[in-house]
């Protein structure tokens, strides 16, 4: 546009691309909405995508790959030393990526949504200005926040491309494998990236700034990764306060302080994930009636409705936990709620899981939180070196448990370590979410042998009969 | 435990029903089979016996009320404890004292008035699956106050809808009638405009438009809108049929059977039925069939204290005058004490209305859809006639005169075999011989 | 770094093959057939004698305005003789005889300077435009036939001309610039004789010569002796054979003289001297050539008579066909023919009316 | 269908017409790899070349002048003129020649040509961008003047002037090109030109206006039902010339009422004209003096208050109740 303001109007404005953008505008097109979505990349499927966790989980897959054969070898199976053709994982990473990104576009066009490669700012409650678009303003009915969250920065220190401090995005690029890496953050970011550098080669030193890895994860579930970890880590510090990193043409210099001294680690390369924080600046919020508390939080309530009653906010930047399944449904709530329909955030197994080797995974209501809301709880273990399955992977160090609310046995929460953890969370949270007692879920047949029977041997401990263990070891 | 009693499916056609009467109160104790409810619906008034023994907890009707199928009528409180339940007791209703909501933690409500799910002190999340909590959410039930009916106390679906249906009841009875608007008219009548207010001319005063009235309301427009309607009139000389019937009369009344003339016209009418079946159809234009119905089912137009009623009475081809006579007479008696059977309006193929005992002469009468023609019979009125002897002299003598209308659905049959089927149906009431011969 | 000259691609030429003396440079002497010279005679000889009869019959009050052309035979023949049929040419108002060359009749011109739209009809053989009266807006016309031609293809030029107050007009630029740019077969040639009605060359450019204007563009200019038709000739069919051989746009500027008056309806004396006209006259381009054919015997005396006897009896005849076919154009409701494809309500009903009103009856005739 | 933007729904009417017929061309500043200024020919150098999509030199008369003589010559050329305040450089060529031709040559010479051109204001554009000079066209003998009011009917409307035997002017509001977007078919849509369209029903007014301005008048039309229970009935021109009188003298006769709505100024609109045109054709059936809600007869205010100049909804319904009064 060489002259003048090509201004457009539309029901829902969304801005942002990743999970929560685009399962707000897929689900008000299907609504029947005029959608518009703006995002600065050039395709759908944000930082999620294309920089966090499908990236990371596919070298977290090769990663787990390489660990296996490991393993292979104490029950006889042996494979030549792994060969990393980096380009090649490189190219793999992308080619799913893109496949993905290409899906989502596609799934978009047929929608009859429009997808605006730019940068959005709201000038009032009903228009929006974007920056390097054919189009100059949105004039919208509604508007769906969904800028999602970047990493933290420390102070004086910052990401520079190409740079030896980095961020997850870029340590995820994996332009080379440094033989020393300083991991800050014992997060679950942190411990993907330190994973999947560890299995392709490098010694990697964990930061963690609590007393455990993980921190707000049931411990228990936590010790057997710990232990797990602290075999593939070459170091791992707790109650390490990061102080700054210095970048030199030999390397990284990351200090920290211990115990009330400080201290420090040198690495070829350091990767900061201690933390992120909402993209909630920027957006002229200001010209709205939409509220971000001191965290950059944007205030919504259950209907992810802003106190702007025009402008809904969802995922990352809406707060809660980070998650881009979480996002999509508030994205998808808040497009109802916009739709007309009187959709609401109530979800009562929120499932996260960590894709570390072993995985952990949890839903519902944790110990931790019982103890600290002083819900009424009891819970129940099952160690999978009493499943079948788990002996036959050379998976003992599993972990499986149920919370249940004692009055009525009704399920309230569930945590699981160990492999394929990210399945068989889907039982728990249908158990959870249909309101099931343990009695149904003890009740329901699993089958044998496989992992998912230490769900169902947990439920049985509540009823004082399980199978493969004996009552007494309660 | 508790049980919830709902409204069950009384039937095709029948959605809701109108509460009329509530024989027990709550803290009641019942057995089962005791009479909980009286209800009317579109067709029928019903007695309604309870399904368990035990006490009433709660009832969630009042008189007036209409109640949809799967509403929670009343709740019990039963002796016998079921299986499922054994581990819980019913929630609370109470609310939870308020300190607990201090201790909730969850980003503030930009914006509180627009929080779906009306306010309600948080409490343990109440068992409820997915959807169930989002119908709650679109119907704004709050779902710590709705009974349970699922397996240990968790809320299902239903138990939702019946509490939102419920909490539809209007406070004083006076505004029932305001919200009770008529029901949905069928498709084909045309939307009223909007009406004057009456009262400026005068005191006026409003009657709930509703269950029979209502009924008769829709089935007439629909099938006065649907069908093209076209009636032939003829009188029917019937004087030695009513000589016929002096005779008989009394030893039918010991068996507390009436011999009326709607009797004899339905088996006349059975009669003519069979020589010409297209009478005895109904029209299905969504297969484009004609539905020719090989059995003989004569509804008969009753007029009781809430309305106008259509019993029927079955295969009447295959039952004598004197069996007719009893059924029909026993049948109008329920229909006027309210007592009938749903069962017993349905299934007609013809249907025919009788205002001679009203003293009604010359008429049309509106079909019954989905039938294709009904009968209507006016009040025999001594009138003179010429007669005509077998050697051609005519005379002109005083005969008892009925006249008889056949309305038709002019899409299934025509002018000419309404001609026909009406001389069948006029010679067997002219002649009881006659009648006693062609009947079939 | 610093200041130097910088060279255009072209250099300007002044072409002259037979100056107004009959000297003939040998060297340069086009190859012409004696028929063609016979062909190119007459039409300069039909053209003038044409031109000559229009003026009296404009005195006679039988045609309206119109502008003669004696003077410029040679720089129209010269050039337009080199055409094809498959050609086409784009005139300005004053190339009377190029048009008639090409294919246009006599009678066409004396129904157009008599008001008929007939006048302006193009024959079915002929690609020519009609004649374009706004000064080198047909120009750009040119270069869109020349651009398409191109597009298609063929090899068909395209010729057009004007005159040297055209060339202050901006579509004179526009369509030397857009031909340039497209390199489309065009060959613009300028008739530069001498006055815009009445204002003097000296008034339209302060430059040099008018081809010089070519280099600007970056196309091939030269100045002729628009009055040696031999020198016209060779300009032109240069310029012709380069355009349809791919080699784009030609500017040919004739130098040569108005005789007459720019219209009937214009009087020179008020702004030149007789002088200068008498010593154009002595410049004559058809005595020149005449001479030139005699000389080459290539045309005789008695020849010479003869043709322009036949010429006298074709003129004639033509004025009487037109004359004749004027009394049967008698009928106004075709102005409303050929506006668009199909006639529109509106003007369904301006014809309606206004042949109600011809019809007599005005007071019915309501013009929608 | 998919939902276009104007902009999009042009492209597709130039494409597929390009791809149907090799005779169509399009000249213009910028059209080519730039896809022109509003990008209205996207990517269609990319698909036909240099060829069929021209880039011109800064010439307004050299476009204009051009494209005739490629009509006459038998192409179809389609032409951009960046800004319809900028035509007046190549206005001669327009009113001297491709209105013209046709008729000089009784039909042996024809110019079937189109000359798109973006105008008028709401955009806040700078100066000589916003002009509504539309009347300049209707007036002239021998042209078409088209204009399209959403990205359908722009589409349809634009296949119909480029297979037009005639040279349609061709005029886009930019305030549309990408204000909303609508189901464009990608099966060839047509439209005749010479035809209005009712785009809203109703007994009680009309309300008659063509391009930006519809949309404020559909507006007005709500304002109206809902305020005043009033039934405006709603017709878009679509072609001012030939203008379709049958169609708004039937609505008025039908409805007694009418305001016509158009941006450019008032004097000598095109408003006058179809107020003329209604009084010819139903003066006995109006029930009162007709409204016209335009531009002033000012210059076209810069941005700033261009938005006090333009027509509204409000000022619409205005004019409409005055005629109710009545």
């Amino acid at each position: 546009m060489v002259m003048g303001d090509m201004e457009m109007s539309t029901d829902l404005l969304v801005i942002g691309g990743g999970p929560g953008g685009y399962g707000a505008a897929f689900r008000g097109a299907d609504l029947g909405l005029d959608v518009i979505l703006v995002d600065p990349l050039p395709s759908l499927g944000g930082l999620c995508l294309h920089a966090g966790c499908i990236p990371a989980k596919t070298m977290l897959h090769l990663a787990e790959l390489i660990h296996d054969a490991e393993q292979a070898t104490k029950m006889g199976l042996r494979f030549g030393e792994p060969h990393i053709d980096l380009p090649a994982l490189r190219s793999w990473q992308r080619q799913v990526v893109d496949t993905m990104a290409e899906g989502l576009m596609t799934l978009a066009k047929k929608r009859g949504i429009l997808c605006i490669r730019g940068k959005a700012r709201f000038i009032s409650s009903t228009t929006a200005r974007l920056e390097g678009a054919e189009i100059s303003a949105i004039r919208f009915k509604h508007a769906i926040i969904a800028t999602g969250s970047r990493p933290l920065v420390l102070p004086h220190m910052y990401f520079t491309p190409g740079g030896r401090i980095m961020d997850s995005a870029a340590a995820l690029t994996l332009a080379d494998i440094p033989k020393t890496l300083v991991v800050a953050g014992g997060g679950y970011v942190g411990l993907e990236i330190g994973s999947i550098y560890a299995a392709l080669g490098s010694r990697v030193t964990l930061l963690e700034q609590e007393d455990r890895l993980l921190k707000g994860v049931d411990a228990d579930l936590v010790a057997p990764l710990q232990e797990s970890l602290s075999k593939r880590f070459a170091e791992i510090l707790f109650g390490a306060e990061v102080l700054d990193a210095a970048e030199d043409p030999e390397g990284v210099t990351v200090r920290f302080s211990r115990n009330g001294e400080t201290d420090q680690r040198p690495g070829e390369k350091a990767v900061i994930a201690v933390g992120r924080t909402p993209n909630s600046d920027d957006l002229g919020l200001d010209r709205t009636k939409a509220v971000i508390d001191s965290s950059g939080i944007i205030q919504v309530d259950e209907q992810q409705r802003t106190a702007d009653e025009r402008i809904f906010a969802v995922g990352d930047v809406a707060g809660g936990v980070m998650l881009a399944h979480k996002a999509i449904r508030e994205g998808r709530v808040a497009a109802e709620v916009i739709g007309g329909k009187k959709g609401g955030f109530d979800v009562r197994a929120l499932p996260a899981v960590v894709y570390t080797d072993p995985q952990i995974a949890w839903c519902g209501l944790t110990e931790k939180q019982a103890q600290m809301e002083g819900i009424s709880h009891a819970v129940r273990k099952f160690p999978w070196k009493l499943s079948g399955r788990a002996r036959t992977l050379g998976l003992t160090d599993g972990l499986t448990k149920l919370l249940v609310d004692p009055e009525n046995g009704r399920i309230l929460g569930a945590g699981i370590i160990g492999r394929h953890a990210e399945g068989l969370m889907g039982e728990a949270a249908l158990a959870i979410e249909m309101g099931a007692l343990a009695e149904d879920l003890a009740l329901i047949l699993h089958p044998y042998p496989t992992l998912s029977e230490t769900e169902g041997e947990a439920a049985a401990m509540f009823l004082g009969s399980p199978t493969h263990i004996t009552p007494e070891e309660r | 435990m508790t049980a919830s009693f709902r409204l069950p499916d009384l039937g095709e056609g029948v959605h809701e029903a109108e509460i009329l009467t509530i024989p027990v109160k709550s803290g009641q104790a019942v057995k089962e089979g005791d009479i909980i409810l009286e209800i009317e619906t579109d067709k029928a008034a019903v007695e309604i016996p309870s399904p368990f023994t035990g006490t009433v907890r709660e009832i969630l009707v009042q008189i007036g009320d209409k109640a949809v199928v799967g509403n929670v009528l009343m709740t019990f409180q039963t002796e016998t404890e079921s299986t499922e339940s054994r581990h819980e007791k019913p929630p609370p209703l109470k609310q939870q004292p308020s300190f607990i909501e201090e201790q909730i933690q969850s980003p503030v409500p930009a914006s509180p008035s627009q929080s779906p799910v009306p306010a309600s002190p948080s409490q343990s999340p109440v068992p409820a699956s997915p959807s169930t909590r989002r119908l709650a959410r679109e119907l704004g039930v709050d779902l710590h106050k709705v009974t349970p009916s699922g397996s240990g106390g968790v809320v299902t679906k239903e138990d939702v809808q019946a509490h939102a249906q419920a909490k539809e009841r209007p406070a004083p009875p006076a505004e029932a009638a305001e919200i009770d608007r008529p029901a949905p008219t069928p498709a084909a009548a045309p939307t009223p405009a909007s009406l004057p207010d009456f009262t400026r001319w005068g005191p006026v005063e409003r009657v709930p438009f509703r269950s029979i009235r209502r009924a008769t309301a829709a089935q007439m427009t629909a099938s006065w809108a649907l069908i093209p309607h076209v009636n032939c009139q003829d009188n029917v000389d019937i004087t030695r049929l009513e000589a016929f019937r002096q005779k008989h009369k009394a030893e039918l009344a010991a068996v507390h059977g009436r011999l009326t003339m709607t009797v004899f016209a339905m088996k006349a009418v059975a009669t003519a039925l069979k020589n010409y079946p297209r009478f005895n159809a109904s029209l299905d234009l969504a297969t484009q069939e004609i539905v020719i119905k090989r059995y003989f089912n004569i509804g008969i137009a009753v007029d009781s204290e809430n309305g106008l009623v259509v019993p029927v009475i079955r295969d009447v081809d295959r039952k004598s005058i004197k069996e007719l006579a009893i059924e029909v007479e026993e049948t109008i008696t329920r229909v006027r004490a309210g007592k009938h059977r749903r069962e017993e309006m349905q299934g007609g193929t013809f249907t025919i209305t009788n205002a001679g005992a009203l003293g009604g002469s010359h008429f049309s009468a509106i079909i019954n859809y989905p039938e294709v023609a009904i009968l209507g019979l006016g009040q025999g009125r001594m009138q003179p006639a010429v007669l005509t002897d077998d050697r051609g002299r005519h005379e002109i003598v005083p005969r008892l005169i009925m006249p008889i209308v056949l309305c038709f659905d002019h899409r299934v049959v025509d002018g000419a075999d309404a001609i026909r089927f009406l001389r069948v149906v006029i010679a067997a009431l002219e002649d009881p011989e006659e009648l006693l011969i062609t009947m079939i | 770094m610093g200041r130097k000259g910088i060279k255009p691609a072209d250099t300007i030429d002044y072409l002259s093959i037979l100056d107004e003396d009959g000297n003939l440079d040998a060297g340069l002497e086009p190859e012409i057939p004696a028929e063609t010279h016979l062909k190119m005679l007459r039409s300069m000889l039909l053209g003038r004698r044409f031109d000559e009869r229009m003026l009296d019959l404009q005195r006679q009050g039988r045609i309206g305005t119109f502008p003669p052309i004696k003077g410029q035979e040679a720089a129209q023949i010269g050039s337009v003789i080199v055409l094809r049929d498959s050609d086409w040419l784009v005139p300005s108002f004053r190339e009377t005889a190029a048009e008639i060359m090409r294919g246009r009749s006599m009678e066409s011109v004396l129904l157009y300077y008599n008001g008929f739209n007939e006048g302006t009809i193009i024959a079915d053989r002929q690609k020519d435009l009609p004649l374009s009266v706004p000064v080198a807006s047909q120009v750009l016309h040119a270069v869109g036939l020349g651009w398409a031609a191109k597009y298609r293809k063929t090899d068909e030029v395209v010729m057009t001309f004007f005159g040297d107050g055209a060339t202050s007009e901006g579509d004179f630029h526009e369509g030397m610039n857009c031909a340039a740019v497209y390199q489309a077969p065009v060959v613009f040639v300028c008739q530069n004789n001498q006055w815009a009605i009445s204002v003097p060359l000296s008034r339209q450019t302060h430059s040099k010569t008018l081809a010089q204007k070519a280099l600007a563009y970056g196309m091939p200019g030269i100045q002729v002796d628009g009055n040696d038709i031999l020198a016209v000739h060779a300009a032109t069919k240069e310029a012709v054979d380069r355009a349809r051989n791919g080699g784009g746009p030609t500017f040919i500027e004739c130098v040569t003289y108005r005789i007459m008056m720019h219209t009937t309806s214009d009087d020179p004396k008020k702004y030149r001297s007789e002088e200068e006209v008498e010593c154009w006259k002595r410049r004559d381009p058809l005595i020149r050539y005449r001479n030139y054919l005699a000389k080459k015997s290539i045309l005789s005396d008695k020849q010479l008579s003869t043709l322009e006897e036949e010429i006298k009896q074709e003129i004639q005849a033509a004025v009487d066909r037109a004359e004749k076919h004027m009394q049967e154009l008698g009928n106004p409701l075709d102005m409303f023919d050929h506006l668009y494809a199909d006639l529109p309500p509106h003007l369904r009903k301006q014809k309606e009316a206004l042949t109600e009103e011809l019809a007599g009856n005005q007071g019915e005739a309501h013009h929608g | 269908m998919a939902k276009m933007t104007m902009v999009e729904a042009l492209n597709l009417a130039l494409r597929q017409e390009m791809q149907k017929d090799d005779s169509v061309v399009l000249l213009g500043q910028d059209i080519g790899p730039d896809g022109g200024v509003f990008r209205v020919t996207d990517n269609l150098f990319a698909e036909f070349g240099g060829d069929r999509v021209v880039d011109t030199p800064l010439a307004e008369s050299s476009i204009i002048g051009m494209s005739v003589g490629m009509a006459i010559y038998g192409l179809k050329p389609v032409c951009e003129i960046q800004f319809s305040g900028f035509i007046y450089q190549g206005f001669h060529q327009l009113e001297n020649h491709a209105a013209r031709m046709r008729w000089r040559t009784r039909s042996r010479l024809t110019v079937p040509m189109v000359m798109r051109a973006p105008y008028g204001g709401g955009v806040r554009a700078l100066e000589h961008h916003s002009e509504s000079r539309e009347a300049y066209w209707a007036h002239t003998p021998g042209l078409k003047m088209v204009i399209p009011s959403g990205p359908r009917n722009a589409r349809a409307l634009l296949v119909s002037a480029i297979r037009d035997p005639d040279p349609v002017i061709f005029y886009e509001a930019k305030a549309l090109y990408r204000s909303f977007r609508e189901e464009v078919p990608e099966k060839e849509e047509t439209l005749p030109i010479g035809k209005a369209n009712i785009v809203r029903a109703g007994g009680d007014l009309t309300i008659i206006s063509y391009g930006a301005m519809l949309r404020p008048a559909l507006e007005a039309a709500d304002l109206l039902e809902q305020k005043d229970k009033v039934a405006a009935e709603v017709i878009d021109l679509l072609t001012l010339s030939p203008l379709d009188e049958e169609l708004l003298v039937a609505s008025v006769k039908k409805t007694g009422r009418a305001v016509v709505v158009h941006e450019a100024p008032r004097s000598f609109g095109a408003g006058a004209e179809i107020v003329a045109r209604l009084m010819e054709g139903c003066f006995y059936y109006l029930e009162a003096p007709i409204e016209r809600v335009t531009g002033f007869d000012t210059i076209i205010p810069y941005f700033s208050r261009e938005k006090s100049y333009l027509p509204g909804a409000e000022r619409i319904a205005q004019a409409a109740r005055r005629t109710l009064k009545n």
